[in-house]
């Protein structure tokens, strides 16, 4: 089991460098740092006042290889765009936001709260309410819930994620005034009424997508031999749902967990800018609008990060939960 | 002869088809005695496992079990059981093994506690007990150091020993009645011959009846001490194992007999039976072995043999045995 | 048992969510009673250094923070200079070499706010008195180049300001090391600028190489602010401290107490704040003694305030609100003590120019000022088809694609007729701007079009040269679907002559990459004033800005001699009768080049509930919270009121769930075997 | 431009004939035809109204049709549904209702009476024909953009997977490395990176979608080369390419019709995302969703210009969907084989 551990992080950490890679071409090779000083600095200043701004945030320097240090000289290498990006993004040092100089990592910090805040109850909430009714209709197969419960999944399916904000907040927050439109708090009895609306939308729009497939692996299941057996041995219905059909379905629901984290991170940023919420979401959103390359590439680097160790979570969950996967 | 442990009368299994449903076992009436081993032997479709099923109120889905069937056991019937009860004969009162032991256990539980589970559902011991009464049972059904494999996992256990424990798991209460749905099938003939074996000396030791269905007469030939035959949903012909083995009266039951490649016919032509089963919606009406019957005359085609006693202990369905005996 | 156990999840999911709290007030209960304001920012500041401080969002916090030695006067109009923290608003003296210079007298007992990086001077003090030095300090601030003040220019004209700025940066890149020097031991150094005396403690001299009566503007404006140099020294951003650019220390009326530009800004009311304890009455310690009968009577302002102390407002919050629709509704539900109107909801609010009946039975008030503002098209007039290169026919081209837009139509279609048409680039309320006066080539007139597009040899659109509509390419950065909408109404305008303009939205930074090479013909703009003076107008058409010289804002390339000239004269002269005949000839040469198509000047429309009170906008993104204050208990009962949450649908939706469900778990049961 | 997209719908078009022949003639494919045909009819139709409208709306020439008076307009190529809807003349001055005879703000007559089935937008211009044009851009962004994926994603996964060792692991690594980044955020990077534009959308979708598409080539492959008709055919000496060419792809071409299908409906419902980001495609439901968000709120609401485009978007996925989880059970080979 340590081995597979040490040789899956290894496998991941290469990753990491090949994300690095992309983002680095994608960034710097690609785009031109003077039009990202105007943006930030504003067409009205001088264009000295270009090559200072360029200059405080280090985009001045070569990309590959710095000629003004002799061949010899080991900084020829280390001055330049690509070992300072590399350097600076493995160290977890941002810098400053293109667009307003504000240090990144303390925004990262005051975002991290609000975003968590939403993203991990999402998953939690979507999960356990995805598989409770799952199992609910799957327990009812071939009756008229099971055939209805299809129906309305591909239904809910085929409704793109902004309509349901947008019905959303107009029904729940402007008609019927349950909870605030849109808004966060720090205080937490406060936050959970901020948070209510976009949870309550963000579970019902992924749910469709998720019952129908978690059905699906428990009926494959259930038609398994031991189920079979486990009735024979006198157990009920429900016990055979729980205790046995539930456990060895965990197997195929984590590998496709894996699947849905990258969808957390777009729900969780539509959510967030048009909830209001001040978390990473709508801190990539402002970094979109404002042309803010290094936030951007940091929140892109920070999702892969949040990928990659969501990868290696299951696939270490995926190995406690089956020990043929465990024992090898 | 006291009462007999199980006795189906009339048994009707019906799934559906194309245009409604269709039977698919069709009036199967059968009796086994306590203690006794009845084997039910016929071609793979004929009916026998969903019989089986049947018993224990475990028919898959769609099939159901149509009136004025009976399934009496210990003198209550089955079918009218509310669903508490039928629980508690299930793993209880009757046990049952099945076909497949690679596929029968839960892959991600050790298969002590899956023995401990059928213990348990029954019997409200404190686990030490519990625990005590499976490495009993284990080593009951011969598992080498049980203290040990009670936490050994499905996939490291040999196909033979996961048959074991699945019979393990079938004696745990006790049962009165064992349910073994072709137990050997899967096995290679070495271990085929142990748990045969085994089964013997269990229903030998406990008193356990056992309602073996195969399609191999060798297996027949082992452990069983009656035999019914069935073809297309019908029972054709049953008897004791010497009767049926010795002198099979019904066409289909010699020819299946026949069939069976012995060494002393080495060399010899090996015997078939002609023509297809036919399946279960397509059933001519008269006997419906009569399209393969050699010896068929006009009433097999027209009318459904009933059951001629030969025998105390044998009976043939078959109209030419009745003309035969009658004559 | 088994059945239920899905569905009582579901239920407890269920009912968990709405017990969340039914209620949809954002604020801590605690509050409810005290004097607060609540109000959003859609766009967060940039920086709050009040030298590089220049949008109106960071203008929210550093007016009130940081208080400048003049105020425009809270009601006059049009503005007026007073006195703030000078004891009076001085006159220029003329020197014999031409120059101009001010002597500013600073009132006495003005302290910092209290901060503790006052510890580097003050040892265990928390605040410092205000010395002429601070104001020093902060001009040298302006001049420096690491600084980067966007308004450096505007102040060449101080003595020795530029050359200030060369002397400092020849020390720095000399010696590496003098970088990290603490600002003001640089500045000292340097050996300030020659232009600004600081004549003991409480007097400040400032010597102009030539007359430039606009510079006292920016006496008003937090870019002449007193800085601590204790504070940009101790906020560096090292070990865990924060930026100065995020740390205000100022002398204002209100203190930065939090500061979060993603979600919330927090200003209290500074105790210190000279204006408390005042002995003799500063004019900018005091609300207005004379109110004018109109403001009453609109409950624009409340006379009972006259002459008295400010500030009133405890505490203003600053709520972060990405989007206006749900800003809006929070405002109508009483979350928000002020609010814009949006767009959709305009007809709702206001019938024929004024509040509509149901929301004066709110209580609501509707403020209407025009900006000091233009929004126009330009021209770039270095291109061969529409620019000064093409002669006579570009000219009339211009003319004719100016003549079809509808300024009215638009401001109809997209602003709910929040606006004033532009007949020129001067706004409303500015020296020079005439009422009466109608640009010809302004108000839409089909015929006439069509006849110039005829004369400028593109009979109904066709260009000669290859037989098709002629083509125009319209750049702009704004790639949201709701400005597209914007520009295909000028597109569609433009079609009726037969023009094919095709609309290239692009991301900001290819947009100014075709700025920069010239690649452009046709873009949109807009300004807002600095300060009230027609020059910050004229500047953006003036030669020496010109986008294609020196990157300047004339983005238009509009380059005459002769409008220079009459500009170069009209800049730094007082407002008489020569300056606007001067001014009169500069719109007539504009009416006839056409470089831009005037299209209109901005009117905010400031919406404010029942328990403000004095919330009379001032216009030119000045802040007034300082005249400000609310009552409480009204507001608590009126959001009380507006927001009895609906609970029956909730009810309903349980019940549908379980009727749904019930059947199929009892035919469930019966079929099992 | 318009000669282009002509080429590309008779080429299209061509194809499709060639492959439908083809496919007929085999049993396989006929019988999996006929039984989606038979679970699935309303989807199939109404995304063959679809595809119909979708391929009128690429047919288009200049001049020719109604009296223009508009010059422009007639020296631009116009579709089919052009010159259906004659969008330069068939426009009102701003909003109007459904079916209304007054426009919706104002109350003055409207040019076209009750002939506005969905009523008219901001600016005037139908919302039904916007919505029409809306799905031939649907259509570019789901399929083109398949299109250009499935070939790449196809070369690299098998090769990857037949081949194995030093290109399998090349691939695997850049398949990781491209899955790590969550797409959105890459897609945002290419678009801002690349410009705006259907096929700078397409390209940056294709190449976020591009790692789904190889990774199950990849593994169906590594599947197929153990069987054992492969090892058969190997040793009867049959060259790779053609064990590649008349094996593996046959077996893997139900996985990738799926794959296709499911995949159709993420990009369509991502664009719309992109949209709201202000770097989708022009004239795309997800930028007429974006225009119409707010008009929720207007006192009257105003709700056709967002039903106009949610209903064509919704119908189209779901129709899409039906298809795709019909033709999973159809041509699926577990559940085929299990079937017979």
């Amino acid at each position: 089991m340590a081995a597979y551990l040490i040789r899956r992080l290894g496998y991941g950490l290469m990753t990491v460098l090949g994300v690095l890679l992309l983002l680095f071409v994608l960034f710097f090779t690609v785009t031109d740092p003077d039009d990202i000083a105007r943006k930030a600095v504003g067409e009205r200043a001088r264009p000295e006042v270009y090559a200072q701004w360029k200059k405080n945030h280090g985009y001045d320097r070569p990309l590959l290889v710095n000629r003004a240090y002799a061949a010899s000289d080991r900084r020829r290498y280390t001055d330049t765009l690509l070992f300072d990006h590399y350097r600076r993004m493995l160290s977890f040092d941002f810098g400053n936001s293109d667009a307003d100089d504000s240090s990144i990592s303390r925004r990262l910090k005051e975002g991290m709260g609000p975003s968590l805040s939403l993203t991990v109850p999402l998953f939690v909430f979507g999960l356990v309410l995805g598989v409770l009714l799952a199992l609910f209709v799957a327990f009812f197969r071939e009756t008229y819930i099971d055939r209805a419960a299809l129906v309305v999944c591909m239904l809910t399916m085929s409704i793109a994620g902004l309509l349901y904000i947008i019905s959303g907040q107009y029904l729940i927050g402007m008609l019927l005034k349950w909870f605030p439109i849109s808004g966060f708090a720090f205080e937490p009895w406060l936050a959970a009424r901020f948070l209510a609306l976009p949870l309550l939308v963000g579970i019902v729009s992924g749910m469709g997508a998720d019952v129908r497939l978690y059905r699906t692996i428990f009926v494959e299941e259930i038609n398994r031999d031991y189920v079979r057996t486990a009735r024979a041995k006198g157990c009920g219905e429900a016990r055979v749902m729980l205790a046995h059909v539930l456990r060895n379905a965990l197997i195929p629901i984590l590998t496709n967990i894996v699947i849905t984290i990258p969808f957390l991170f777009t729900g969780a940023l539509l959510l967030e800018s048009f909830f209001g919420i001040p978390g990473l979401g709508s801190l990539t959103v402002e970094a979109i609008h404002g042309n803010d390359f290094s936030t951007l590439r940091t929140m892109v680097y920070l999702g892969a990060l949040l990928f990659i160790a969501g990868q290696i979570l299951t696939d270490i969950s995926y190995a406690l939960a089956d020990p043929r996967v465990r024992l090898s | 002869m006291s009462a007999p442990l199980l006795s189906l009368q009339n048994l009707v299994l019906s799934f559906p088809a194309e245009s409604g449903r269709t039977a698919v076992v069709d009036k199967v009436s059968l009796e086994i005695a306590r203690g006794e081993t009845l084997a039910l032997v016929g071609e793979s479709g004929c009916g026998k496992s969903l019989t089986a099923l049947a018993i224990m109120r475990l028919l898959p889905k769609p099939g159901r079990i149509e009136p004025p069937s009976r399934i009496e056991f210990d003198g209550r019937n089955l079918i009218e059981l509310p669903v508490p009860e039928m629980r508690a004969i299930r793993g209880g009162a009757i046990g049952m093994i099945f076909q497949e032991p690679m596929t029968s256990l839960n892959p991600v539980t050790a298969v002590g506690r899956q023995v401990l589970e059928a213990v348990l559902l029954h019997q409200p011991l404190p686990r030490s007990a519990a625990h005590e009464r499976v490495i009993e049972l284990l080593q009951m059904v011969g598992i080498p150091d049980p203290r040990q494999r009670f936490y050994a996992y499905p996939h490291q256990l040999s196909g033979g020993l996961k048959q074991r424990v699945m019979i393990a798991m079938a004696m745990a209460m006790r049962p009165r009645l064992l349910i073994a749905d072709e137990p050997t099938t899967a096995l290679d003939a070495t271990i085929r011959a142990q748990i045969l074996e085994l089964l013997r000396q269990l229903s030998a030791t406990t008193g356990t009846a056992v309602l073996l269905i195969t399609h191999d007469f060798g297996v027949v030939n082992e452990i069983a001490d009656r035999v019914a035959v069935m073809y297309a949903g019908m029972i054709v012909e049953e008897g004791s194992r010497r009767e049926l083995l010795g002198q099979p009266r019904h066409p289909y039951a010699q020819g299946l007999i026949k069939s069976v490649p012995r060494p002393a016919a080495r060399g010899g032509k090996l015997e078939e039976i002609k023509g297809v089963v036919p399946r279960p919606g397509r059933w001519p009406p008269g006997c419906r072995f009569a399209p393969r019957c050699p010896y068929a005359f006009d009433r097999c085609e027209t009318e459904l043999p009933q059951r001629t006693a030969v025998s105390p202990t044998q009976g043939v369905w078959c109209h030419l045995v009745e003309y035969e005996v009658h004559a | 048992m088994s059945g239920a156990v899905g569905r009582r999840g579901i239920m407890i999911g269920l009912v968990v969510l709405a017990l969340a709290g039914c209620s949809n007030d954002p604020y801590p209960s605690a509050d409810g009673n005290k004097k607060i304001l609540y109000t959003s920012f859609s766009e967060a500041p940039k920086t709050l250094d009040p030298a590089v401080a220049y949008t109106t969002a960071s203008h929210l916090i550093t007016g009130n923070v940081y208080d400048t030695l003049l105020e425009y006067h809270f009601l006059k109009r049009p503005y007026q200079l007073i006195a703030a923290l000078a004891e009076r608003v001085p006159a220029p003296e003329p020197h014999a070499d031409g120059g101009v210079s001010y002597r500013f007298q600073i009132r006495d007992g003005i302290a910092f706010q209290d901060d503790p990086c006052f510890a580097l001077s003050q040892g265990a003090g928390r605040s410092r008195k205000v010395v002429a030095a601070d104001f020093a300090f902060e001009l040298a601030r302006l001049a420096d180049p690491a600084v980067n003040s966007p308004l450096a220019g505007s102040f060449a004209p101080v003595l020795g300001f530029s050359q200030f700025a060369e002397r400092l940066t020849a020390l720095r890149q000399a010696d590496a090391a003098v970088a990290n020097l603490p600002a003001n031991v640089q500045y000292a150094r340097a050996g300030g600028i020659a232009g600004v005396i600081a004549h003991g403690e409480r007097e400040l001299e400032i010597v102009l190489s030539e007359a430039k009566p606009q510079l006292l503007y920016f006496f008003a404006m937090p870019f002449t602010t007193p800085v601590p140099w204790e504070a940009v020294a101790y906020y560096d951003g090292r070990d865990g401290r924060e930026h100065f650019a995020d740390h205000p220390v100022g002398t204002g009326p209100y203190r930065l107490a939090s500061y979060d530009k993603q979600y919330r800004m927090v200003l209290e009311r500074n105790d210190a704040w000279y204006g408390r304890h005042a002995l003799d009455a500063a004019p900018g310690s005091q609300f207005p003694g004379e109110i004018d009968a109109e403001d009453i009577a609109s409950r624009a302002i409340d006379a009972g305030y006259a002459g008295r102390r400010l500030p009133f407002l405890e505490r203003i919050v600053f709520v972060r609100e990405r989007e206006d629709i749900p800003r809006f509704n929070k405002f109508l539900q009483g979350y928000y003590d002020e609010g814009h109107i949006v767009k959709e909801s305009f007809d709702a609010v206001v019938q024929n120019d004024s509040l509509s009946p149901q929301m004066a039975a709110r209580g609501m008030r509707l403020d209407k000022t025009v900006e000091p503002s233009i929004f126009y098209i330009g021209f770039n007039m270095d291109d061969p088809v529409v620019g000064a290169a093409a002669g006579e026919r570009g000219r009339k081209l211009r003319q004719a694609m100016s003549l079809v837009i509808d300024s009215k139509a638009y401001l109809e279609l997209f602003l709910n007729a929040r606006g004033v048409p532009a007949q020129s680039p001067l706004p409303p309320g500015l020296f020079g701007y005439d009422r009466d006066y109608r640009n010809p080539y302004r108000q839409p007139d089909l015929a006439r079009a069509q006849k110039l597009m005829a004369e400028a040899g593109y009979r109904n659109g066709i260009d000669p040269a290859n037989g098709a509509p002629l083509k125009l390419s319209f750049d702009t950065p704004n790639t949201t679907a709701q400005a597209l909408l914007q520009y295909q109404f000028y597109v569609a305008a433009w079609r009726q002559l037969g023009l094919d303009v095709e609309i290239n939205a692009s991301t900001y930074n290819q947009f100014q990459a075709k700025v920069r090479r010239g690649a452009y013909q046709l873009f949109t703009w807009g300004w807002i004033a600095d300060f009230p003076d027609p020059e910050n107008f004229f500047f953006l058409l003036e030669c020496s800005n010109a986008q294609s010289k020196s990157g300047g804002p004339n983005t238009a390339n509009f380059c005459q001699p002769q409008f220079d000239r009459l500009y170069q004269e009209m800049k730094s002269l007082p407002n008489d009768a020569h300056r606007a005949d001067l001014i009169r000839r500069m719109l007539a040469l504009l009416e006839a080049e056409r470089p831009w198509i005037e299209l209109f000047h901005n009117e905010e429309y400031a919406l404010s509930h029942a328990w403000v009170v004095n919330a009379k906008p001032m216009g030119l993104s000045y802040p007034t919270y300082k005249y400000m204050d609310v009552k409480p208990e009204l507001r608590a009962q009126l959001q009380a009121e507006w927001n009895v949450p609906l609970r029956w649908p909730l009810y309903l939706a349980l019940i549908l769930m379980v009727a749904v469900t019930l059947p199929a778990v009892r035919t469930f049961y019966r079929e099992r075997q | 431009m318009s000669s282009l997209s002509n080429a590309v719908v008779v080429c299209l078009l061509i194809g499709a004939a060639w492959l439908l022949r083809h496919l007929w003639h085999d049993r396989y494919w006929r019988e999996s035809g006929l039984q989606l045909w038979r679970r699935r009819p309303l989807a199939l139709i109404t995304l063959a109204v679809f595809l119909g409208i979708g391929l009128m709306d690429s047919i288009g020439w200049v001049g020719g049709g109604g009296g223009e008076d508009d010059e422009v307009a007639a020296l631009r190529s116009r579709t089919l549904i052009d010159r259906l809807f004659q969008p330069e003349r068939f426009t009102e001055a701003s909003y109007s209702a459904p079916l209304a005879a007054v426009s919706f703000y104002g109350g003055q007559p409207l040019k076209y009476p009750g002939s506005h089935l969905l009523g008219t937008d901001i600016l005037g211009r139908d919302v039904v024909y916007r919505a029409l044009k809306g799905i031939r851009v649907a259509l570019l962004i789901g399929g083109f953009t398949s299109l250009i994926v499935i070939p790449i994603a196809l070369l690299f996964g098998v090769s990857a997977g037949y081949f194995g060792k030093r290109i399998d692991d090349a691939v695997f690594f850049v398949m990781t490395v491209l899955a790590s980044v969550p797409s959105l955020l890459l897609l945002i990077a290419l678009v801002m990176v690349m410009g705006r534009g259907t096929v700078q959308v397409c390209i940056a979708l294709g190449i976020t979608g591009w790692v789904h598409f190889c990774r199950i080539a990849r593994g169906e492959t590594l599947k197929l080369r153990e069987a054992e008709f492969v090892d058969a055919a190997r040793a009867l000496g049959v060259s790779d390419r053609r064990i590649i060419w008349r094996h593996i792809l046959p077996n893997i071409a139900h996985l990738i019709i799926i794959t296709f299908a499911l995949s159709f409906t993420g990009l369509v419902l991502a664009e719309t995302i992109l949209s709201y980001l202000g770097i989708g495609v022009d004239g795309s439901w997800g930028q007429m969703i974006d225009q119409a968000r707010n008009e929720l709120s207007r006192t009257p609401i105003v709700w056709w210009n967002l039903t106009g485009a949610s209903v064509g978007l919704f119908a189209l996925v779901l129709a899409v969907n039906m298809i795709a989880d019909a033709l999973r059970d159809i041509i699926d080979p577990r559940t085929r084989r299990e079937g017979q």
